[in-house]
């Protein structure tokens, strides 16, 4: 589904942010991306949306070279990617619920379509009783909670999502990580990066570990750290 | 298909709404600048139409001495006829001078007049009203020509002025049009500077460009509307409010095409702009 | 103190030119309406000075019978200097006019003229132009008055003209200095609203209100002051690449008189523009 | 230092943020704001930094009704707070370095101290290399990080942190409350809202719990949650 040959990327100011990254993501599976902060796992789930172009190497999505993608062609890479980011990204003139019916709008879907999946997510992360406000009258948490429905709302092949528990309390995030499974279950591909470390810890799946943009492990059933005195 | 006119519809709408202050003050702009336009176009139609008619008014007049022969008449007839810069001219005889004498002149001083001590003369339009001068230097000493008459100093200064004044309008209309359509393309670069992060959202979601662009640019095309609408509502007041006198008066059909003008200007800045913003600043 | 100054000035300058697009714009809007203020100034000025000059060289001239009475001229002299709408006369007597003549007619003619053939005359200068009018009515049938000849009809609908020229300028200068404004005070408001996050940012951190004012302000003033420099460029770039010829030609002092206008507007409309922008938009 | 009486606070469209919290914090104390996502905590913060006025009910900071205080006052009363934002809240236009700098500008520091104290917090916090950059050009951690950075540069009496370690991996997080002791021990009063549960359980600080807006726990030396089952 998803294969890095050889990526490399370093930013125009000069600062390496993922090195010589290989690695092959079968369709369907769950890895978690966990590393130091700013050891490049945003970096490497922007590469794989072209938000960003690598320097060196290939990425190919679907057996797909998208570094040789033509512009145009890229919103329909997009359309079959889910992503949460770790800032949200939602757009603040909009209340939740158009946040939301807008990844559905875009690709062109019917208005009954709409009406009939939005309220459905939004109840599944728990924001049916905010579904008519603003993102600037949301908690940080329940803004991270629309940006993963509006990831999920259009059944994407391949999920991305950047610390989707950031600021969510316990119990929510297991309710976000339910969810992430059942979607997975689906046979979509979930990419997750994340510093939760009892989340990792707990669910035992595979595990890529970044340390200043180079791969330093790639574990199936992994654990968060290796070196886990140093976190107590 | 109806899905997305809808939402464009939509969107725009929302959009001119959200940021109304902003709609409010690119409309003004429009309509300050286009009224300008239209105000000048009026101004310069007028001025030119006026002219036209000052031309015909005052003509250069070529009189003949009463005593003139009639070889020395024919032969300044042809040399004025041949001349490029006059367009035509018109032999009054000594009855045409002598009634016309008899409109101005008061009754007590008529009893001396008799049709013999009457000049003949020609009327000669000149091409414009400054070639007046080189005909009157041409004839002023031609055998059997008593003296030439031409528009007076002040009427040559106006016809100057008329046309200084034509050049500034063009001008300024110019300018006008130039600083409306950065205007407009500077509102819509602010649209979508504000806006930078919602279209970053767009494209991240799935959004084609042209999805992203619509919106953007009915905007402008309906702000470029409603500033034209407005700035044609000024030029009509201008025109009912402040008509213009005699030979300035312009009619409703010369209005109506200035107006078009407008429309056509109007609408044109609102679209180019809004598309030269979003080629430049919002990179889809 | 002096950090809070320095702060202040890096913080306008790094603004203006992290902004620079803006700033051109606004520079731009700010530079096209002076300019078309300046403009309109001068024309103005220009106007009124050859309006002037023409009421000095065509005056309204009251032409007396050769056999008028010494009585019928004094009464006629005595009733021009009562008539409030005739700023003064000059009397003419048979020798000036006879020397008068001699230079406009032909010396073939000059034979058959005497001193004695002359009228006597007055010439008038009337308050405006206009009242030519008035004065030929009221003398025309007066006892020894032979005829009346005023500024002839193109003389009058040019004054006409000039006056609706006038209230058009100044229509024009004030909604353009109302445009100038709004769009200042837009152009403000939009760089408030794309900093309005810095601002929430700088409460946070405990900036008092003034501290976050300031550089505002001098920033609104910066784009004024360049504004209004580029605009005293074109309307001095105008008066000496276009020169108005005769009557219209404006002496240098006057062409600086509207600069400093010019300035004045530029400044006050940049600096009050901001300070509004930042009651409204600020909230601090 | 910090007494609430009795405060209430529903934001303007009707949704109801805290509800009747009285709570006494003493200076030097550090206090761990736990609860549910949207229970109120970041409210709580807003009130304290008087972003937001209460509907009912007083605050007391250093004895003074924050309430009463004149708008002009309001800037002053800040500069005696220091925030670390769950948003960040950084000048996009500004470097890092700038963006630490600012906080001391703005109360007038002189240029010395600014040139003397900013290189030395950005080292503290681990971005020493990194002050010439934009806030855009940094990682989440990292934007975490300078915040954190602006908020202890000019040695406040009291900060209030949100989620200080919500994007920081367990090692960075481990450094940044290390940071927030010293500066408790130098008497600053700290308070900390915050999701992670590991971390409140090692520390044995004094927690206060929010629920659905209301307070439902003030224990001493306590722990995240008692019904810690849910979690697992
Ligand atoms: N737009 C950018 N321009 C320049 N450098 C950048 C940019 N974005 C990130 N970087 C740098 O690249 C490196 C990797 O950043 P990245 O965001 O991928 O880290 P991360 O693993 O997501 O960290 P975190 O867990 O803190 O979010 C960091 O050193 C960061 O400073
Ligand atoms: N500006 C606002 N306008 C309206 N409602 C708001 C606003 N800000 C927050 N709320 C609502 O008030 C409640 C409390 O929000 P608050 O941000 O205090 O929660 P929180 O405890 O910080 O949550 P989180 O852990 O998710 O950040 C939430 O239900 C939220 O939706
Ligand atoms: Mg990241
Ligand atoms: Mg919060």
């Amino acid at each position: 589904m998803i294969r890095f040959e050889n990526v490399s990327k370093t930013y125009k100011n000069g600062t390496p942010a993922l090195t010589n990254i290989s690695l092959d993501i079968e369709k369907g599976e769950f890895v978690f991306l966990v590393g130091a902060s700013g050891s490049g796992k945003t970096t490497f789930l922007r590469l794989l949306l072209r938000e960003e172009l690598a320097d060196h190497g290939r990425i190919l999505e679907a057996g797909r070279d998208i570094g040789n993608l033509p512009r145009w062609r890229v919103p329909y890479l997009r359309r079959n990617i889910g992503c949460v980011f770790q800032d949200y990204r939602l757009l603040p003139n909009k209340t939740v619920f158009e946040n939301v019916a807008f990844a559905l709008e875009v690709i062109g879907r019917p208005r009954s379509t709409v009406e009939n999946q939005v309220p459905q997510i939004l109840e599944l992360v728990g924001l049916g009783a905010k579904s008519k406000n603003l993102p600037g009258e949301l908690s940080g948490g329940e803004q991270q909670r629309v940006a993963v429905a509006r990831a999920f709302v259009n059944r994407p092949l391949i999920l991305l999502a950047d610390e989707p528990t950031g600021n969510l309390d316990p119990v929510n995030s297991e309710s976000i990580m339910a969810l992430l499974e059942r979607i997975n279950r689906t046979g979509t591909t979930v990419v997750m990066a994340t510093h939760d470390k009892a989340l990792v810890d707990r669910m035992r799946r595979r595990v890529v570990e970044l340390d200043r943009g180079e791969m330093i492990r790639d574990q199936v059933r992994g654990v968060y750290g290796v070196e886990e005195g140093l976190a107590i | 298909m109806r899905v997305y006119f809808s939402y464009a519809f939509k969107e725009t709408f929302s959009n001119l709404w959200r940021n109304r202050m902003m709609t409010v003050a690119a409309v003004l702009t429009v309509a300050v600048s286009l009224s300008l336009v239209g105000g000048s176009l009026l101004l310069k139609q007028s001025a030119a139409q006026a002219t036209a008619s000052w031309e015909q008014s005052t003509p250069v007049r070529v009189w003949m001495q009463p005593t003139a022969t009639p070889g020395e008449i024919s032969a300044v007839r042809s040399q004025l006829a041949q001349l490029p810069i006059v367009k035509s001219c018109v032999f009054t005889t000594k009855q045409q001078d002598f009634k016309e004498a008899r409109l101005v002149i008061s009754v007590s001083d008529l009893q001396f007049l008799t049709v013999a001590d009457m000049p003949t003369s020609f009327r000669c339009t000149p091409t414009v009203p400054l070639d007046a001068l080189t005909v009157e230097t041409t004839f002023q000493h031609q055998p059997g020509v008593y003296r030439v008459t031409a528009p007076d100093q002040q009427i040559r200064a106006m016809a100057h002025t008329i046309r200084i004044l034509q050049v500034v309008f063009l001008a300024l209309a110019a300018v006008l049009l130039l600083s409306a359509s950065v205007l407009i393309l500077n509102t819509i670069r602010m649209a979508i500077f504000t806006r930078r992060r919602e279209v970053s959202v767009m494209k991240l979601v799935g959004a084609t460009n042209w999805f992203i662009r619509v919106p953007y640019i009915t905007e402008g095309f309906v702000q470029g509307l409603l500033g034209s609408g407005v700035a044609m509502l000024a030029v009509w007041a201008f025109h009912t409010w402040y008509p213009l006198h005699n030979e300035f008066a312009l009619d409703t059909a010369k209005v109506w095409g200035t107006n078009v003008v407008v429309l056509v200007a109007g609408v044109g800045i609102g679209s180019v702009g809004s598309a030269i913003a979003i080629r430049r600043f919002l990179d889809v």
